[in-house]
């Protein structure tokens, strides 16, 4: 079976070492920060300057005034604070971060990012802090879905959308696989337990490599 | 005696000038000038650039400016949100220019205008279609582009406290890009929340230094 | 009669605007924070990251934590508040302040600035906040002794030490006049009573020019 | 769980290593680690490169680090100040390197580094001894010296109150160098005068917000 999403953002929940300080892309890496270690002291960062993000508010307790990237109503964990945007992206851009994890439409096996436009001539098009992010964090992992909703691959040989920014990714987390990024291409780490590493490369553009020691990808209902 | 304060929104956008750069602050909802940008519809100014992380939502604010005509370009990072139809209609017509920058990269750009520097060079958007026409350099083996001061003549903020100084503070994430356009334009314009006694901020807590400010009003939002 | 350092800086001071926002340099131009007129409100910077120095402090209220670029304790006036260095520079060189009272070794009739070093081979060289606040402020005005205390003159058609910054200073207060720096050249505005126009050009290396309504420098005894 | 206080002065220096760009925050006689420097004296490293504002003062602190022959080169916009002396020493006896950097100059080039930045056009130092040997750019009419980051191996920092966090709070003017330095050294370490408990510094006022931190030391200063 397939992850749903909240179990994709579960999987890449596990990975977050305690301490660490991590930007959580808009969409289904926001889904991240409802998973989150209860063991593990994770500071969440949101470009519009807040250093630690906590959960959403309870009903009635929305500030409108504290809000996340993707303006959603949150708030802030003890021992967080706020900065302006420029010491937020100095924060971002400077090698602050840990870690960013991202949304995609693509990834290349070269760790090439395409997150920020699909040229769909119906709407203008918007960067945000993509290009920021994916340059600036110690790591930038990614959670996207294998495949489109048509079925089209999203980890390419190389991106057909344009690039956010080129070699930067180091892992990609599926509903199908965990998979690095690695010198010699794309390393399968994780596979879900229903299909097989050649129904995995079927519905991948790039070639994959399996780890010596791959592993189910599993993860609860959540 | 300095006294920032001036005594309605129309004063408080008195004397834009048609084609002025205006530096329209705010993310998301968080820390809008939509009553300076409301007031700016009433004054008149035409042929404005804005910058602006968002191209306003709604009818409000800085969609009424838009709406009205009233901007010929936005400099902006993510323009389309829910809510953005007044931009995505001047957009699908070709009634509005967009220059589309990277969201720190605006901000730095004010930064570097306010700190007196003639640019800067980053390694954000190299290699993607943002840095097409840039001037590129390899510094320490990484490459990057030349990114230009962004200076505006105007700049529109909402703060939560204000003194007669024009000292502001912020709260919560309503802080985001208001200290650093306070400091990259000529004409710095506050709305407030509340007006206090000058000395009630303490000086440690003190976000925007009041020689960034020139004019504070105090409306409800 | 010559003024003495301290009326130097009193005269300094009447020219203040209300609401000017004012760096004062180390040496003479401190003093002119004794002399602000009480009918405005000077707001006065001080590179180490304090807008609104307030006067020094009583007996035994020296606190080591708010001392001026000159090292000197000092308060802070109502209204005032603090920055960090960084800020404190982005206000000084991306002009933000409408003055900057500095001393000098020499200034050139071009409007030059030498207040830096004096090439003692007995000393190390330090430039401190010179040159950022040479380039920085709205407007430059120098207060300096009109000559050394050997008799050279320090209003120079060239500097003979190295330069601060050039093209800078806009008006000189000196113990004998108060002189402005003019696309035609040094134009003399005020003379102290004493001494005549020949005397004060013998005084000065760069052409001497007399303002049409030439006034004398006066000063009260402080 | 995160907790970046350490048990004491030698903790907090351990691991610095021979030839470290070291950068020491203060200015003046406020907001000086002096503790640190002298701790890392005791830690033995050797052949650094110092970035600080002066040269320090007295025997103690930095002037203790640059007399225990530590200290190869010294990076500073004003090394002489009353008390100077062992600087002065070293300097006329050839023993240590000097290189003289505006004071705003210094600043901004750590912040530029810390920013992720390539580097930046200053108007600052044009047409003087200080801008020979740099490469220059007219920008607008005005010439420019381009300035490279300055990055730190490590930062010695002074704060009045912390939290386990690494948030950090200065008091007046000892705040100076202190949070652009926190912010541009790959490993800071900061004495502090007081620990907090986490949650007990106002959000809105954490001046070096724990990111940028990585050990705090609690010492009488």
């Amino acid at each position: 079976m397939p992850l749903k999403r909240r179990q994709i953002a579960w999987r890449a929940a596990q990975d977050l070492a305690d301490g660490a300080y991590v930007n959580l892309g808009i969409g289904l890496p926001t889904l991240v920060s409802d998973f989150l270690p209860p063991d593990r002291e994770i500071v969440l960062q949101s470009e519009n300057g807040i250093l630690g993000v906590g959960p959403a508010p309870g009903a009635n307790e929305a500030d409108p005034d504290l809000i996340n990237a993707g303006k959603q109503p949150v708030t802030l964990v003890t021992g967080g604070s706020y900065v302006h945007h420029t010491d937020s992206f100095l924060m971002i851009r400077g090698g602050h971060l840990d870690l960013a994890l991202l949304g995609a439409f693509e990834v290349s096996e070269a760790g090439d990012l395409a997150n920020w436009t699909t040229d769909d001539p119906g709407f203008p098009p918007g960067v945000g802090g993509a290009m920021d992010l994916a340059v600036g964090a110690k790591e930038i992992r990614v959670l996207v879905e294998h495949t489109t909703k048509s079925g089209a691959p999203r980890l390419r040989r190389q991106c057909q959308y344009p690039l956010t920014a080129a070699r930067v990714v180091k892992r990609v987390y599926t509903d199908l696989a965990v998979i690095d990024v690695t010198p010699q291409g794309l390393l399968v780490r994780e596979i879900v337990a229903d299909i097989d590493f050649a129904e995995l490369q079927a519905k991948t553009e790039a070639p994959l490599l399996a780890a010596p020691d791959l592993k189910p990808l599993v993860a609860p209902a959540v | 005696m300095i006294d920032k304060r001036v005594r309605g929104l129309a004063e408080a956008v008195a004397g834009i000038k048609d084609g002025s750069v205006v530096l329209c602050a705010g993310f998301g909802g968080a820390g809008l000038p939509d009553a300076l940008c409301e007031a700016l519809v009433e004054q008149g100014a035409r042929d404005l650039t804005v910058v602006a992380n968002n191209a306003g939502t709604g009818r409000q604010g800085l969609a009424a400016l838009l709406g009205a005509g009233r901007v010929r370009k936005i400099v902006c990072s993510f323009p389309r949100s829910s809510g953005s139809v007044v931009f995505e209609e001047l957009y699908a017509a070709g009634k509005i220019e967009l220059e589309l920058v990277p969201q720190g990269i605006i901000s730095e750009r004010m930064r570097c205008a306010a700190a007196g520097l003639g640019g800067f060079y980053s390694p954000v958007s190299v290699g993607t279609r943002l840095a097409e026409g840039k001037e590129h350099r390899v510094i320490d083996g990484r490459p990057h582009v030349l990114e230009a001061p962004l200076p505006g003549d105007v700049a529109l903020l909402a703060a939560d406290r204000a003194d007669r100084w024009g000292n502001l503070t912020y709260r919560k994430s309503a802080r985001n890009f208001n200290p650093t356009m306070a400091m990259a334009a000529k004409l710095s314009i506050a709305q407030v929340r509340r007006i206090v006694e000058l000395g009630d901020i303490d000086p440690e807590q003190v976000i925007t230094p009041g020689i960034f400010v020139d004019r504070i009003v105090q409306v409800a939002f």
